[in-house]
């Protein structure tokens, strides 16, 4: 089989790393692919909804509040009258991005912790890996609640917040592959032909680890806004008003027993967007990483 | 004599401690004992041995990638055994290393053309754009690959291409000296021709200095002009290629070389075959460390380390208690 | 392998040390003033001063971390500023409602999850594969308190077959075990399916398969156990997260466990309350790792601790 | 090489629901229930509420709910009926000196608290004196801090006698009741673990986060009661699932039942909704010494441009009374005042008036109470109309407090407007006022978050507190009601009607005005 | 004809983004009982497809059998059930890999993995199956076998785990083993003891042996006959004294130049020149005109067909063939 392999590597290496063959393999999975297309769907929502709601998702209207749904409705109104669906698009900019930001923030310090820790080994790593124990040992929300309590309440302390616990596992997940691409012959020519420190970690090392960071990420996005979603669920999140999916699903939560639609709704919007990013980072992964793929 | 020593090797160490699982202990691999040697310009030494036996680590020592723990590595006059990062740095460019695997040592996500002008852009960043490529072009031309190619990624080429884009990237910086780590035992008989033939050529024109490891006689008959051959870190044999080829004396040379399948099933010869394996490094045996394997083994080599010894006419030195 | 437990063992104790330093600090520096807390909306500055003193909180910080210590060296974890119940008896009460729904969700997790990542390992790409997966990244997907909501509305309240809260028959472990153990599920679902689908490939299963052994021998007999390496750590990582991140399943349910007890004592500053639950979701979650690297040990003998 | 798997994945999928069946049939066989209230008898009732007891310690006790416990174990001299009148209870009557400094209580004989030991006048003091010698800590000594001493006449008759007047004294005496002295001695501080007293329950079990188990007192004076065996109240802090509870039988009683709920118990036959008046009030605090809010006219101008009704329509899903004083009408001495109402041009040429024809921007700071929660997000969408823009700021409760109360001075304070309820719980017109509108309770002393100062306001408030003719203070009140109604150092938004619900066959439990649960007449049929 | 394995015109594909690559194309050779065979190729020529293919082992990989019949003592292996193969699997023909230190299961201990295929094939119990574990141990030379019975691979070095191998191969006695690269990584002197070790087992109990590997001493030293691949094909079959005496193809003559000899060392090494054709764009003719010295006009036009001349030497290549010949006297 170790000669099947070769011949396979060899016909593939003619071609593999273009964008061409990641399309092609990544069209291949339906699952990945379709909630690909899903979260693209995400994205434009994020970027224009807005512009695009049916109704002013801000905008009370006391004469009809709770009311189910209906034509003029889709979603239903919730308890100030506004309606839910034009408040579910808005929102996705705010889930969305609440999600994206916090892990890149997250993903940034976690990967140069990461990168360190596992290049430089020793009493580094040790310190940096006893750290992040320290962390994990923490519950996140935990952690967040306390970032929050200290921080106040707002946008920008949540996605802090939510950062923060997310980067003790870039930084173990980046400290691994450090630790095997270190080793990688390639490095090693690097390191005879008198490459700095420096040069090695950004330039070569880094980008090895880029493929499962890009899994990684798109896979902790989800995380992050279920996190989110808790920290609202706790009262903790952004802000009540915003159309963001976590408020709304917090906000509406008394109503399960008479406004059903009104839970069911955000709660499917961000089951829908953290399954989507789970199966895309599933896809990516068997697509990216060499050590699933076939 | 002395003038034309371009690398001289004394009493080099490495010992690697063990961690077994958890704790470091105080147990050691001697992956390199006390090993010494001299390599003239322009001539080929090449280290020989089965896998474990110190010579990549060997290799390793002299490019500095590893710290050796004693002995004296002097390069050009130059003593770098104990220098400071900055001077191994200098010393990078007029040393250069090949790899074993062509594939896995060349960064996969740069173009061959970043790959080969890394060295330039590190040693000599004062070099323009225009002359960077230049010298890519034409190095690359010498190594036979055509510069066409030189925008597409390592994955694109075959393995005997690959080797040949590695020794561009050691060549370009005009090198003294190249550690070559087993360049060949990684592609098929018909390519392994190719980058021999290559190297040859390579030497001849630019008076390069080879120190060549390998586990494979054949191909360091061919390009050697002197032959050390390892074992457990040990230099057990070292002389000019003819003489070991033709008159080895160190009983594991000599078994190693019987060992060789040879391509002509004609020549049925008597070959020795070595009991048991190699043993562990990490706690190797006492005395000769070939003693347990020897065909030849007397009561004093399970006691006494021999010491290297010139034996014969032929400038051939031996480690072994029979010549003592 | 005595020694190294008793050395693992005995490298928690600096450990914890540091551990308890941080929480210390960690909970002084979330704002908040406890004696206020207690004393109520009614209370003037003189009665919340009487409080604090009374709770030695007038004190530099340093001091009572010292006082703290001293006290937790004669086994002694202080008592509950709100209620002056001890700690020990607080927790005491909490902690086995706690490990027993930790224990349930983990083990449903485990054997629901193995058996999808194996069944999608085995038709990998194939539509049992898919569904497999999506179920199982389903678990991950869900806000869990979304699905203890929705799961008491259906099974609670339109069936009427589980209560709604509580822990009063097994029944109540029911749901808050599903909700909390559906994420891990996932998680060891995917590792056993990517773990036991690299095992698949490795040069000793096709030794395997030449020697005319049949599919769910090679699947069992051969690559389940290699393939288990790591889900055991990310089971074990999980476990250590469960006891700590169920403070929202526990308030959906109403379970009397250690989340709950932990935010409302975070509401309430109670901070030895605080101290001792965090420190012992630290030591837990050592424990924890330290277990997992035992099983390692055990699954794999490559590993031998000496 | 394809049939083998179909084989293999048929037998993984039996195997999987063998596991299953497995797993479930171990758990039901196993089951030991735990705890000892798992089978519910007949005259057994459960009581689902929102929170965690924090203690059952009378004297040290803050919260509602909490009080709740404590009323259906301990007994004061005195106590409220349901409308918050006072009532003796272990006192059979009492006498008010005319300077209003002495108190004689004559004790109810024949009262023995639940350990055996005998109710007397020893057992009255040595209660006095554990609250006063706790030297503030306890936060009884707050409701005495006038007393002085403390007489015993006879055995069965006791004397308060007081520092100075104390219109308030009776109400607050409602909250000091009386624990065995003997437990107290046992129990020392741990009192709130195993509460003695002579009420109409005694204390079974209290399981930490989870529930608490009281049972019937056998030997309870006023015969006849209780009526039920045992009472299990539950933790449950989820709106929805104590809804839930009470729709699946687990439970027979809740409180709160939360508004929005109403309308789907409504159409189940066999549970009664219950509206009970509350002393609750709803309003948002405007820091009267900060800009913009130091102007009048801006205070009134906010409202006017609230929409009390829709306040109450939409927040409070149609329950509650739009707040029409600063308390509410149960609290004693309650005068009503003219409401703002809601006038949106009023209120815009009073902006307009004061300089802020185009609005302003602030700070709106509450809880993460989803009710408080739901509030600020209807103050906010209100007070755009006059261009306010409102920035909602929900604080977990210990940061909250911190951020609010402890500002060494009011210059220091950061608070804009905050949304908050009060209940008196004493239910005195002095606790409604005082705390919150004398100058003197200025954070950290008290709870004047609006930093509303007005000199007659404050000499009224002093002066009602030490007068014993009960009409001079009414009108008293009434000024000081008046004068800060038209001051406006609150946006007024309503006062709450106290909801529960109970299946049909659970009578005789209500809920006080100040939300406390009461247990005595509990009956089941 | 042969009386064990007959391979004919062995095609297997692989399927790759919905296009099905020909990896081999036109294999044909056999073995006869207690015979080693050599196969002998550069990477990527199909070599360890082929040995593969007659263990029908592509499970998990993309490659199929499209062509041709793999003949094993009447028995076509490609007709058979999956049943029926796992019956042969081990028993008859058994199989060792390249890389003693993956191919045997990590995680469990060298007794059980000799233990079970043993009470698989041969019906025995435990006991004797433990037993019969011991023997073979002994057989392939292991010192202390049978406390090795009870120690993991790991604990193996290279040459030993490679021993274990074979003695696991060797458990049920199988008729043909194939050794695939069996000695690539492992040290000359422990290649030594393991060719000297494979050589005894055909000796002793008249095991045939299908060797696959590329290295041209390996071979010499050790084959009785050697079939040559290139690119998916037989290029060449003869005895291994005909093969080196006279290699008939141009590739193998190549390849015979290419290697280093030691005791007779040149300035420059023959290389043959290009590389191999990608097998996604094969060339119409001969799959060696590319690098052939001898190239003519009809090489790049038709691919000559394995033909055999009387003494049951073959060769594809039109130097030795003309185009009548190969009409008249194909293989197949």
């Amino acid at each position: 089989m170790s000669e099947t392999m070769t011949v396979s590597k060899q016909q593939i290496a003619s071609k593999r790393g273009t964008l061409s063959t990641f399309w092609h393999d990544f069209r291949q999975r339906k699952v990945a692919f379709i909630s690909f297309l899903f979260f693209v769907l995400l994205v434009i929502l994020a970027v224009i909804g807005p512009y695009i709601v049916p109704f002013n998702p801000q905008t009370p209207d006391y004469n009809h509040v709770l009311q189910g749904m209906s034509q003029k409705h889709w979603a239903g109104t919730d308890e100030y009258g506004r309606d839910v669906l034009s408040r579910l698009i808005a929102g996705t900019r705010i889930s969305l991005g609440i999600g994206i930001s916090s892990v890149l923030i997250g993903a940034m310090a976690g990967t140069i912790l990461g990168l360190v820790s596992g290049y430089f080994g020793k009493w580094v790593d040790k310190t940096i890996m006893r750290i992040c124990d320290v962390l994990f040992a923490f519950p996140d929300i935990l952690l967040a609640i306390g970032i929050v309590a200290i921080l106040g309440p707002g946008l920008k302390n949540v996605i802090f917040a939510v950062a923060f616990f997310s980067v003790p596992s870039f930084a173990r997940m980046v400290r691994g592959k450090t630790l095997e691409v270190k080793e990688m012959l390639f490095i090693e020519a690097e390191k005879s032909i008198g490459a700095k420190t420096n040069r090695i970690i950004f330039r070569h090392i880094f980008p090895e680890t880029i493929p499962i960071i890009i899994v990684y990420l798109t896979m902790q996005v989800g995380t992050a806004i279920l996190a989110a979603a808790s920290l609202s669920f706790l009262g903790l999140g952004a802000s009540p008003s915003s159309p963001d999916w976590g408020a709304m699903l917090s906000m509406s939560r008394d109503y399960i027993g008479t406004a059903f639609n009104l839970v069911f709704f955000p709660g499917l919007a961000i089951f829908l967007t953290v399954l989507s990013l789970n199966n895309l980072g599933d896809g990516l992964r068997d697509i990216l990483d060499p050590k699933i793929k076939d | 004599m002395v003038d034309n020593e371009l690398l001289k090797v004394k009493g080099l160490k490495k010992y690697f401690p063990i961690s077994n699982g958890w704790f470091s202990s105080k147990e050691y691999v001697k992956a390199v004992d006390e090993v010494s040697f001299s390599v003239k310009k322009g001539e080929t030494l090449s280290l020989v041995g089965e896998s474990g036996c110190g010579k990549s680590t060997l290799g390793r020592l002299i490019n500095g990638l590893i710290k050796a723990d004693a002995g004296d590595i002097v390069f050009k006059g130059d003593n770098l055994a104990e220098a400071s990062e900055t001077k191994w740095r200098s010393y990078r460019k007029p040393m250069q290393m090949i790899f074993q695997d062509p594939y896995a040592s060349l960064s996969p996500r740069m173009k061959i053309k970043e790959i080969i002008a890394e060295p330039l852009k590190i040693h000599d960043p004062s070099l323009s754009r225009e002359e960077r490529e230049a010298k890519v072009k034409s190095i690359l031309e010498i190594c036979g690959i055509d510069y066409y190619h030189s925008d597409k990624y390592p994955h694109e080429f075959s393995g005997g291409q690959r080797q040949r884009i590695g020794i561009a990237r050691a060549l370009i910086l005009q090198p003294e000296l190249i550690i070559a780590d087993e360049p060949v035992s990684a592609l098929d008989v018909s390519i392994q021709a190719q980058i021999l033939n290559l190297l040859k050529k390579l030497q001849k024109d630019y008076q390069l200095t080879y120190l060549f490891i390998s586990h494979d006689l054949s191909v360091v008959e061919h390009i050697s002009d002197h032959v050390a051959v390892m074992y457990l870190g040990n230099i057990v044999e070292i002389a000019p290629r003819e003489a070991i080829f033709e008159d080895p004396k160190h009983p594991y040379t000599k078994a190693l070389l019987s060992s060789v399948p040879i391509p002509d099933p004609k020549l049925k010869r008597e070959s020795i075959i070595l009991k048991g394996e190699i043993p562990n490094a990490a706690n190797p045996p006492k005395g000769c460390k070939f003693h347990t394997r020897c065909p030849l083994a007397m009561s004093i080599c399970s006691k006494e380390i021999p010491i290297m010894k010139t034996v014969g006419d032929k400038q051939q030195m031996v480690a072994c208690h029979l010549y003592q | 392998m005595k020694k190294y437990i008793v050395k693992r063992i005995l490298g928690i104790i600096p450990l914890l040390f540091v551990v308890s330093f941080l929480i210390f600090l960690f909970i002084h520096l979330v704002p908040g003033d406890p004696a206020r807390l207690i004393a109520g909306k009614d209370a003037d500055l003189q009665q919340i001063n009487a409080i604090k003193h009374q709770l030695h909180l007038d004190e530099p910080l340093y001091k009572q971390y010292i006082d703290y210590m001293n006290n937790l060296f004669h086994g002694n974890l202080g008592e509950s500023i709100k209620s002056k119940v001890p700690v020990s008896e607080l927790i005491g009460e909490r902690i086995v409602p706690s490990l027993e729904l930790s224990l349930l969700s983990i083990a449903w997790a485990m054997v629901i999850g193995v058996l999808i990542g194996i069944i999608s390992a085995i038709f990998k790409n194939r539509w049992p594969d898919n569904i497999g997966m999506i179920t199982a990244v389903s678990g991950i997907s869900l806000p869990n308190f979304w699905l203890g909501l929705v799961m008491i509305q259906i099974f609670s309240v339109k069936l009427g077959l589980l209560p709604t809260g509580g822990i009063e028959t097994w029944k109540g472990y029911l749901m808050p075990s599903i909700a909390l153990g559906a994420g891990i599920m996932a998680m060891i679902a995917r590792f056993t399916r990517s773990s036991l689908v690299q095992t698949l490939k490795e040069d000793f299963i096709r030794t395997g398969r030449s020697r005319g052994y049949s599919g769910l021998t090679i699947v069992f007999g051969h690559a389940l156990r290699s393939s288990l390496i790591p889900v055991v750590t990310v089971a074990g990582l999980q476990f250590g997260f469960l006891l700590g991140g169920s403070i929202v399943v526990e308030t959906v349910f109403s379970f009397p466990g250690m989340g709950r007890l932990l935010i409302n004592s975070i509401q309430m500053r109670d901070y030895p309350v605080v101290q001792a639950e965090l420190m012992l979701f630290s030591f837990e979650f050592i424990l924890v790792n330290l277990i997992v690297d035992l099983l390692y040990g055990f699954l794999n003998p490559k590993i031998r601790y000496d | 090489m394809i049939r083998s798997k179909k084989i293999m994945g048929a037998f993984l999928i039996v195997l999987l629901a063998l596991v299953l069946t497995a797993c479930s049939t171990t758990r039901s066989s196993s089951d030991s229930g735990g705890a000892a209230s798992s089978d519910k008898k007949d005259k057994d009732i459960n009581i689902a509420v929102n929170q965690d007891f924090t203690t059952l310690d009378p004297h040290n006790v803050s919260d509602t709910l909490s009080i709740s416990a404590t009323h259906a174990i301990y007994e004061g001299l005195v106590g409220f009926d349901k409308d918050m009148k006072i009532q003796p209870v272990l006192a059979t009557d009492y006498k008010i000196s005319d300077d209003g400094l002495t108190y004689t209580f004559h004790l109810r004989k024949n009262v023995k608290f639940q350990d055996g030991s005998s109710f007397n006048a020893e057992a009255v003091k040595a209660n006095f004196d554990r609250i006063q010698s706790s030297k503030d800590a306890l936060i009884a000594s707050h409701y005495l801090q006038y007393l002085k001493s403390v007489k015993i006449v006879d055995d069965h008759t006791i004397q308060l006698i007081l520092n100075q007047p104390f219109s308030a004294m009776l109400n607050k005496l409602t909250m000091v009741e009386m624990i065995s002295p003997k437990a107290l001695k046992d129990q020392g501080d741990k009192i709130g673990m195993h509460p003695v007293g002579t009420g109409p329950f005694e204390f079974v079990k209290w399981n930490q986060g989870e529930s608490l188990i009281l049972k019937k007192n056998p030997n309870y004076w006023d015969k006849g009661y209780p009526k039920v065996d045992q009472i299990t109240y539950k933790s449950v802090p989820e709106n929805g699932s104590r809804v839930d509870m009470l729709k699946t039988g687990e439970a027979d009683f809740i409180y709160p039942l939360p508004e929005q709920s109403v309308q789907a118990l409504k159409t189940q036959n066999d549970i009664t909704v219950d509206q009970t008046t509350s002393n609750i009030v709803r309003y948002v605090t405007l820091n009267t010494n900060k800009k913009p809010f130091n102007d009048k006219k801006v205070r009134q101008a906010m409202n006017y441009a609230l929409d009390k009704n829709a306040y109450i329509k939409v927040v409070k899903s149609g329950f509650g009374s739009e707040l029409d004083s600063t308390m509410a009408p149960s609290t004693q001495f309650y005068s009503k005042q003219k409401v703002y109402n809601y006038d949106l041009s009023k209120a815009k040429e009073l902006m307009k008036e004061a300089g802020y024809a185009k609005g302003f921007t602030a700070e709106i700071w509450g809880d993460t109470d989803s009710a408080t929660m739901k509030g600020m997000q209807f103050i906010q969408q209100q007070m755009a109309r006059i261009n306010i823009k409102l920035k909602i700021k929900a604080m977990e409760q210990g940061t909250l407090s911190d951020a609010i109360n402890t500002p060494k001075s009011p210059d220091d304070a950061k608070v804009q407007m905050w949304y908050v309820s009060w209940s008196p719980s004493s239910g005195d017109a002095d606790g409604a006022t005082r705390g919150l509108f004398s100058s003197a309770a200025f954070p950290p002393n008290g709870s004047n978050t609006a930093y509303y100062k007005n000199g007659e306001v404050d000499k009224l408030i002093d002066k009602a507190n030490q007068t014993t003719d009960v009409e001079k203070q009414k009108s008293m009140y009434a000024t000081i009601q008046k004068d800060i109604y038209n001051d406006a150092p609150w946006l007024f938004l309503g006062v709450d009607t106290n909801l529960s619900a109970h299946v049909n066959k659970l009578k005789g439990v209500y809920v006080l005005p100040d939300g406390s649960i009461q247990v005595k007449e509990a009956e089941l049929q | 004809m042969h009386n064990l394995l007959n391979v004919n015109n062995l095609q297997i594909a692989f399927r790759k983004r919905k296009k099905s690559i020909k990896v081999v194309n036109g294999v044909d050779f056999g073995i006869s009982k207690g015979e080693i065979v050599g196969i002998v190729g550069e990477s990527g020529c199909g070599k360890s497809v082929t040995s593969l293919s007659i263990m029908r082992l592509f499970h998990d990989t993309s490659g199929e059998v499209v062509g041709g019949t793999i003949q094993f003592k009447e028995k076509d292996l490609l007709e058979l059930s999956e049943r029926e193969m796992r019956r042969i699997r081990g028993k008859e023909i058994a199989m060792i890999f390249q890389e003693p230190m993956t191919s045997l299961n990590p995680v469990m201990k060298i007794g059980k993995q000799l233990i079970q295929g043993i009470m698989l094939h041969l019906g025995l119990n435990r006991e004797e199956a433990k037993q019969q574990a011991v023997e073979m141990l002994k057989l392939v030379g292991i010192p202390r076998a049978e406390s090795i019975m009870n120690e993991y691979p790991h604990q193996l070095s290279g040459g030993m785990r490679q021993r274990v191998m074979i003695a696991i191969a060797m458990s049920c006695e199988p008729e043909l083993l194939i050794a695939d690269e069996p000695t690539t990584a492992l040290d000359v002197t422990i290649q030594a003891q393991i060719l000297q070790l494979m050589k005894k087992i055909q000796r002793e109990r008249g095991t045939a042996i299908l060797l696959i590997t590329h290295d041209l001493g390996v071979v010499a030293e050790s084959c009785d006959r050697v079939v040559v691949m290139y690119a998916g094909r037989v290029v060449e079959e003869a005895t291994v004294e005909e093969l080196f005496e006279s290699p008939l193809h141009p590739y193998t003559q190549g390849l015979i130049e290419s290697v280093p000899k030691i005791g007779n060392r040149k300035e420059e090494l023959y290389s043959i020149p290009g590389h191999v054709p990608n097998p996604e764009a094969m060339p119409n003719g001969c799959k060696f005109a590319s690098r052939c010295p001898y190239v003519m006009d009809i090489c790049r036009e038709r691919e000559p067909q394995l033909v055999s001349n009387n003494n049951g030497r073959k060769q594809r290549c039109w130097l030795h063939q003309s185009i009548k010949e190969e009409e008249r006297k194909t293989i197949g």
